[in-house]
């Protein structure tokens, strides 16, 4: 057993991997789906012994191939990445049911082992990037579960979805270049490629070559930012998950960006902020303004949204402006904040695309205009949708106000109270177009597209009902999300110079 | 009946209208079924609110359930005198008003009854939890179960109007709560170091007065609840719903959940001393009595009669906001018991323009000429409202008014006794024109008006009559006997 | 005159009637007179004179009307004027 | 004290008035004459001493029956079972229910010890009168109306003033008071309001005049001499009220001459009695203010037959104008003798209540050495020849033949009450122990000098010689007096509707104004924001890239600079 337990940050990735190349050779959607839903749900056991390992003694060191670090690649995991390796794992294993259904339904059958191969790729890809200790294996890791996210919305219905791919593979793969460009850069300063090795170099590389450290930087946060969507670098998205099958949108929705921002944070608080002192480097001065833009200009196009994959898309962009702006105040509140809300929207926004996707299931269109009456003719899923939405407005009670509330305290610790004012006008917006559905779908007469809809398969429904359970559930207990993202902010403050 | 601890009575209320919310649905095909399921969850609510009482009295603070869900953030209850007040009312006309919805939505052949006894139920819900809520932050999580639960009560028609009226109601309420409220919320625990209600306040000593009075500010725009000028026009706008979601949720448990957030964010957030010591109310006073003026003036012009009481009750709630502006104990007993008054007899005067409505089809005071001789028991329900409202002895209105004249006189604050005397004047000439058509008009001559309007119709369904006759009733016997307010409202301000 | 008789029933009516009104005179006369023999208890000084209340009552009566022409010529209106 | 709560006169009348309210016929008759007969009774048997409650934590007496209280009470049941006779015929029930209202509520006021208790019974006279007013008819409702506004304004001025004085004094009872501190300020004022002083006398002849024949008995008797009654109890004394009491006492007589409605004129004569009692109230010495009680209690009944006079004359001939009536005495020759007993009454002629009671008022102006007071009591006195002495007999029931009114007396019940009010009116003056008994003040007074006996004949007789010789200048002329109420009916209706347009209009324009800011503001954002616009649109590839350098380029030379 305790050969087991000292494998598992190997394993956290190899399952995966090794499923998804398995998955390739299934011919079957059925057994495909099976196979997938199996070893996504052995990611979130380990992932839950990780955390409790980290929680209960201390960070975990895996030295992949037994080579110490710096030279060999280390998976490290903490309280931060150990959480959020949860939040990916837990996130699919939850949405895994669902797929069947929703997959066989959009995916021709021949194609849908495949889909579940670049599912169980990008999922490993996305754990990889979020386990590993080490710059250049992060890279790897990123363009595994980039590639397998191109095909994964290239293999939309829509005719747009391969359109709105290769603008994602362009986009991403500058993104990537940018950020290998800024893992070169400290390489060449620091001849480290282990973010806590170059953590600890990086102070005296820094007072050798400033302009190199900062030029790192600007690569890597640029890069990253492409992946994270932050304004106004986010225009791949939008079209990415409104095109993309309706399981890959919820997936990539609930746990791609997240694991961005996990690698931001890495970057700035783990091997800069180690290093340098934060407030010299540009890092909140670009985040604020474009996280607040980001929370403005993303949730009013959200409101003149029509499609409503697209509405969710943007506020999608939205909502990572609160997390960004969390990490620019860079304080316990603040960060506190920001964490809890990557957590916490993994679970609003998986739910409320998971609705969509049932929606889709049934009513066969997610235009705004064809759906009135959708809340009568299938009252579970859209209760969800509008609880979920209450979720995402910050309904005090429920997740979403966890992280609004740290976030506001986080701005008012900080002296900045027009900010506050400014989370709490922007989440205003969400009422407006999350209110805009709920209008259509209560108050308007049945159209046509839902008059014959109902609500979709328990396989499908109990995922929604589960996240959106969860997005109101942690919004009273808080103890997983909270509780560990204050002390994930405590350990990110604390390592500070 | 009281074998039962207050704890697990405490629990009980908060659950109670929940389950009912819960068993509601399931009797969707069996009308009489659904129906009783409400009034017996509203009667064991009552029921249980009442049996707190003598422990309230009694000087007990039953307490229950403390969930803290981030350090600092507790869902937490404990029943304090005024929150026992505003349980007592709420879950009573709950009651009565349970009788009356029977008799109009069945009278008038409403859509969607279901769903509209679960809101109710769930809205009922919200308000036992805002009543007993033992910080600023449980408070602020059912202030918003209240206006997310009420908010399909407003839409309720479904009609362009309705729809309209919904967006308005939840932007405003929503927005003030999420862009002012909740600042004001996050800068008192910033300050404080805590949210919990506590006698005196917990703000003393702790910042300056410009901050109190710009904290106040927030708290008192942010409960746009309380409808205080300029974020008032959600109230008229939500008369669109059926006239028992106006007469309970809109003349007592909503608005009353605004008036009273703000009265215990004055008496155990800032505390009475703090703010009059600071001089940080005093803007409180102009704005209130603006509010109390102008929505008086506003309800003078309007013709339809659910309208003239939305602008009335404007201008009450701004009464309760008024008295605690004063910054004195006794106008705070006079806030306490302006919310108790106003209710009993607002939702008597909602209650008769729904009776109206449903046994003759009108909604405009213009039409009402002689119809007090058609519905003799409701517009006489009606007349004693409106006294109420203008604050005569011997009805419920005149204790309000009196605490607050006292308060005012008591600190030589002579801008609310003037406001008091204005909008007496204002209140009667809005209410008395109604009552003189009613009774002394003539009733058109049926060719007059058209055979359609001609309508022959004698009193509305009996529950409804019932209902309001019940709520006139209490609003004189408030005024004889007024002791269970007076006394909740003294150990308030803790004499 | 036909009026006096008519109205002759009534005690008072006959205030209008020629004698009545020279009765009226020596009436007050008496009255005056009067003053000769009952004693007034003066408080001010003039309230004890001869004749004072009478021709106070009189002067009083004449002031007042005047007041009142006065009044009347300045705020008389039309029955109709708060007709709306 | 419950059991004597209710058995209290005003519980009687309270009931008394449920109980008209639901029966019909001979019953609603016997309800009707048998309650205030009832409450009289109960008036005597009032528990001496003072009856105490509990309300609000304050200490209130809802009953104290002194020597006032018991006169007060004693007139105003009579005045309420001779009011009820006179309206025995009254179809109106909602009238005469609220009649027994109002006498209830005066009588609780009476009988009230404190000032919450006075104030609720208050405020349910103001309720119950504006209800009789209403019921004279369409005509009445404007006049209600203000008539409701008026008092609500005293009222709450009252209240104010109340609240105010119990919160700083602590004691709720009511006891004279010096005018020293705001709070008594607005007591005064609320009082006055109803005592019909300036500035708001203009209700009196406003809203009577609009009431129905038998509503104008009791509003004639129980509002104003309540006003009396608690001034004498709470603002004995108070020099202001000399001067107020008599410039009402003038204004009364002199609108009063200029009068052409009969029922109009008796409200400038309630004003002007009023004044008389202020005044009265203003010298403050026993004397004093054993004629102020002495002279409500003649003024209650000599003013209510002065009115059911009137009310007659209405019911009968249809008729309140004194230019469409005349010499009717030959037709109601009852009406016409009831009428010159209230004159004579109103005149203080001797022998009458009047002479009796008023003159204790002007005696005490003398023997508190006020010149003035007693000078300007005395031409009042003088004055009253000019309008219900002299005038209103005259115009009415004699004078110049008009054309023939096809009248008689009224109705059996209705000379009844006339005759016992004459009755009373001449009892009082004959017999007047019987009243000074009652007084509130151990005061020796002799009304039958013949120095005062003369004085009064000497004042009345030459007044009206020159009433007599002047009378062509007081013929009634069709039209009205404008009086203070211009001031809210014209100028103040003009502000108000002219400030409802402005603020109407300027909120219309700023409504508008939002409007096509929000339209604006939606265009704008549509065009940045709409799915097509400059945000929503999906961007190409290469604008993508151009801004993701930029952004390096941004974050560069950020980092260069800072």
């Amino acid at each position: 057993m305790n050969a087991v337990t000292a494998q598992l940050p190997a394993l956290q990735v190899v399952i995966p991997l090794l499923g998804a190349i398995i998955a390739a050779f299934l011919r079957r959607g059925t057994l495909a789906w099976a196979w997938a839903a199996l070893i996504t749900a052995l990611t979130p056991v380990i992932a839950f012994a990780q955390l409790h390992q980290v929680w209960t003694n201390d960070t975990i060191s895996y030295r992949m191939g037994g080579w110490p670090p710096p030279i060999g690649i280390e998976y490290r995991v903490d309280l931060l990445n150990a959480f959020v390796l949860l939040l990916v794992s837990l996130v699919s294993t939850i949405m895994m049911p669902y797929a069947r259904r929703s997959v066989a339904h959009e995916i021709d059958g021949d194609k849908q082992a495949w889909f579940y191969c670049m599912y169980l790729l990008g999922l490993a890809g996305l754990l990889g990037i979020t386990i590993t200790g080490d710059a250049f294996n992060a890279f790897v890791f990123l363009e595994i579960s980039s590639l397998s996210t191109y095909v994964m919305i290239a293999m939309g219905r829509d005719r747009r979805a391969l359109v709105a791919s290769y603008q994602y593979l362009i986009i991403g793969t500058i993104g990537a270049t940018l950020y290998v460009i800024g893992v070169g850069l400290l390489y060449l300063v620091t001849g480290s490629l282990n973010f806590a090795d170059i953590g600890t170099r990086l102070a005296e590389a820094s007072a050798a070559y400033p302009r190199p450290v900062l030029a790192g930087l600007a690569f890597l946060f640029v890069g990253i930012s492409l992946k994270l969507a932050l304004f106004p670098l986010h225009v791949w998205l939008p079209n990415a998950y409104a095109y993309a099958p309706s399981f890959a949108t919820a997936f990539l929705a609930a746990t791609a960006t997240k694991v961005a921002i996990y690698l931001l944070l890495r970057i700035v608080f783990s091997v800069y902020g180690v290093a340098i002192d934060l407030n010299t480097l540009p890092v909140s001065t670009v985040l604020y303004p474009l996280s607040i833009a980001a929370m403005f200009i993303a949730s009013i196009l959200a409101v003149y949204e029509t499609n409503l994959k697209r509405m969710l898309a943007y506020s999608s962009v939205a909502q990572i402006g609160y997390i960004t702006l969390g990490i620019a105040l860079m304080n316990q509140a603040g960060l506190t904040g920001s964490v809890v809300h990557l957590f916490n929207h993994a679970l609003i926004k998986g739910a409320l695309f998971l609705a969509l996707g049932a929606i889709v299931y049934r009513a066969g269109t997610i235009k705004l205009d064809d759906l009135g009456g959708i809340g009568r003719t299938m009252p579970l899923t859209f209760a969800a949708f509008v609880f979920a939405g209450m979720s995402l407005m910050g309904v005090p009670g429920t997740a979403g106000f966890i992280s609004k509330y740290y976030l506001i305290v986080g701005a008012l610790d900080a002296g900045l109270w027009p900010i506050a004012f400014l989370i709490v006008a922007s989440s205003l917006i969400a009422l407006v177009y999350i209110g805009r559905a709920v209008e259509v779908a209560y108050f308007r007469p049945i159209a046509s597209a839902p008059a014959n809809a109902k609500d979709p398969p328990l396989m499908m429904l109990v995922p929604i009902l589960v996240l959106t359970f969860a997005s109101i559930y942690f919004g009273i207990d808080t103890e997983l999300s909270a509780g560990v993202a204050s002390r994930v902010a405590e350990t990110l403050l604390g390592g500070l110079k | 009946m009281l074998a039962f601890a207050p704890e697990s009575l405490v629990i009980a209320a908060l659950t109670i209208p929940l389950i009912g919310a819960l068993l509601i649905p399931l009797f969707h095909s069996a009308p009489n079924a659904r129906e009783s399921v409400t009034l017996a969850t509203a009667g064991a609510l009552t029921f249980t609110v009442w049996s707190l009482l003598p422990h309230v009295l009694a000087g007990a603070r039953p307490a229950a359930i403390d969930i803290a869900v981030v350090p600092g953030l507790n869902i937490a209850f404990s029943v304090e005198p005024l929150g026992m007040l505003f349980a007592l009312i709420a879950a009573t006309l709950w009651l009565v008003t349970s009788v009356y919805a029977i008799g109009y939505m069945r009278g008038n052949d409403e859509p969607r009854q279901t769903s509209f006894y679960v809101c109710f139920a769930v809205a009922l819900w919200a308000t036992m939890g805002i009543a007993f809520a033992k910080n600023l932050f449980t408070l602020f999580i059912f202030y918003e179960i209240l206006t997310l639960s009420t908010y399909p009560l407003v839409a309720h028609k479904a009609n362009g109007e309705a729809i309209r009226a919904g967006r308005i109601y939840l932007l405003i309420l929503i927005g003030t709560s999420m862009v002012l409220l909740l600042p004001a919320i996050a800068w008192t625990w910033v300050l404080a170091g805590t949210l919990d209600f506590t006698s005196g306040g917990i703000l003393n000593g702790k910042t300056t007065p410009f901050a109190l009075c710009a904290l106040l500010a927030l708290f008192a725009f942010g409960i746009g609840k309380a409808a205080l000028m300029p974020l008032h026009f959600w109230l008229p706008a939500a008369m669109v719903a059926p006239t028992p979601v106006s007469a309970l949720l809109h003349a007592v448990a909503v608005v009353k959940a605004g008036v009273f957030t703000i009265l215990k964010v004055v008496v155990y957030i800032f505390g009475i001393e703090t703010l009059a010591y600071a001089g940080s109310g005093t803007w409180l006073v102009y704005a209130a009595g603006f509010t109390v003026i102008a929505a008086s003036l506003v309800a003078l012009r309007q013709d339809n009669l659910k309208a003239r009481l939305a602008y009335s009750t404007v201008s009450q709630l701004s009464y309760v906001i008024l008295a605690a502006a004063i910054l004195t104990p006794i106008s705070a007993v006079g806030a306490a018991m302006h919310i108790a008054a106003h209710a009993v007899s607002k939702i008597t005067l909602f209650f008769a323009a729904g009776a109206i409505y449903t046994a003759a089809h009108k909604t405009e005071i213009s039409e009402l000429a002689g119809i007090g001789r058609r519905m003799p028991c409701t517009m006489g329900a009606f007349a004693i409202g409106a006294i109420s409202m203008i604050g005569l002895p011997p009805t419920a209105g005149f204790l309000g008014k009196w605490f607050m004249l006292s308060g005012a006189m008591q600190t030589g604050q002579w801008l609310p006794v003037a406001i008091i005397v204005v909008s007496t004047l204002l209140n009667a000439a809005y209410f008395l024109p109604i009552v003189y058509t009613a009774f002394f008009e003539r009733e058109p001559a049926a060719h007059a008006v058209g055979a359609e309007a001609a309508h022959e119709h004698g009193e509305a369904p009996l529950p409804i009559v019932i209902a309001l006759i019940f709520t006139a009733a209490a609003t004189i016997g408030l005024f004889l006997f007024p002791e269970v307010p007076h006394a909740l409202a003294k150990l308030m301000v803790g004499g | 005159m036909r009026d006096t008789r008519r109205t002759s029933k009534a005690p008072l009516t006959t205030l209008t009637g020629k004698d009545m009104r020279k009765a009226a005179l020596v009436i007050l006369i008496v009255l005056v007179l009067f003053d000769l023999v009952v004693k007034h208890h003066e408080v001010f000084g003039i309230d004890g004179t001869f004749g004072f209340v009478a021709w106070f009552g009189a002067l009083a009566c004449f002031c007042l009307i005047l007041l009142a022409l006065a009044v009347g010529s300045l705020l008389r209106a039309p029955e109709s004027t708060y007709d709306d | 004290m419950t059991t004597s709560l209710l058995t209290s006169p005003a519980s009687a009348l309270l009931v008394g008035a449920l109980a008209l309210l639901f029966t019909r016929g001979i019953a609603h008759k016997i309800i009707l004459l048998g309650f205030p007969v009832l409450a009289l009774i109960l008036v005597f048997h009032a528990p001496t001493g003072s009856v105490t409650a509990n309300y609000l934590g304050y200490a209130l007496t809802p009953i104290r029956a002194d020597a006032l209280a018991l006169l007060f009470g004693a007139v105003f049941a009579l005045a309420a079972f001779l009011g009820a006779l006179f309206a025995l015929d009254r179809s109106s029930t909602l009238e005469l229910s609220s009649a027994l209202v109002y006498a209830a509520g005066a009588l609780g006021v009476v009988f009230a010890g404190d000032w919450i208790t006075l104030f609720v019974w208050w405020e349910i006279m103001a309720i119950a009168s504006t209800l009789i007013v209403v019921c004279g008819g369409e005509k009445a409702y404007r006049p209600a109306f203000r008539y409701a506004l008026v008092h609500f304004l005293g009222g709450v001025l009252l209240m104010a003033g109340i609240a105010g004085e119990i919160a700083m004094s602590g004691n709720t009872t009511i006891t004279s008071l010096k005018p020293d501190s705001w709070p008594r300020w607005l007591i005064l004022a609320g009082l006055l309001v109803n005592a019909g002083a300036p500035p708001f006398w203009a209700w009196v002849s406003d809203a009577y005049p609009a009431s129905s024949w038998s509503g104008m008995v009791f509003l004639s008797v129980f509002t104003t001499k309540t006003a009396a009654y608690v001034l004498m109890r709470a603002f004995p004394g108070v020099e202001g009220l000399i001067w107020i009491g008599l410039v009402m006492a003038v204004y009364g007589i002199v609108y009063a001459a200029l009068e052409n409605d009969i029922r109009r004129l008796l409200a400038f004569v309630i004003v002007s009695q009023m004044g008389i009692k202020v005044a009265g109230v203003g010298i403050g010495t026993p004397l004093a203010l054993n004629g102020v009680a002495a002279h409500s209690a003649a003024a209650v009944i000599y003013t209510a037959l002065l009115v059911m006079v009137a009310g007659s004359v209405m019911r009968q001939t249809g008729k309140t104008r004194m230019s469409d009536l005349g010499s009717l005495a030959a037709a109601m020759p009852l009406t016409a003798f009831a009428c010159m007993i209230g004159a004579l009454a109103i005149a203080a002629f001797p022998l009458t209540s009047g002479f009796v009671s008023k003159s204790m008022i002007v005696d005490a102006a003398a023997k508190q050495h006020l010149p003035g007071v007693w000078i300007a009591l005395l031409a009042v006195s003088a004055g009253v020849v000019l309008h219900a002495g002299l005038r209103l007999p005259w115009l009415v029931f004699f004078g110049a033949p008009k054309p023939r009114i096809a009248a008689g007396d009224p109705p059996q019940s209705m000379r009844i009450a006339m005759a016992l009010a004459a009755v009373l009116c001449m009892v009082i003056g004959i017999v007047p122990d019987g009243l000074y008994v009652m007084l509130p003040h151990q005061v020796t007074y002799v009304p039958y000098t013949a120095s005062h006996v003369l004085v009064q004949l000497q004042l009345l007789s030459f007044a009206a010689l020159t009433f007599y010789l002047m009378r062509d200048l007081l013929k009634p002329q069709p039209g009205i007096t404008l009086d203070l109420d211009w001031l809210y009916r014209r100028p103040g209706a003009w502000l108000a509707c002219g400030f409802d347009d402005l603020t109407a209009g300027a909120w219309t324009r700023l409504v508008s104004g939002i409007n096509s800011k929000a339209a604006w503001l939606h265009d704008l954002l549509v065009t940045h924001h709409g799915p097509t616009g400059t945000f929503g649109r999906t961007w190409p590839t290469g604008t993508m890239a151009f801004w993701t350098t930029f952004l390096l380029g941004a974050f560069l030379l950020i980092a260069a600079l800072g």
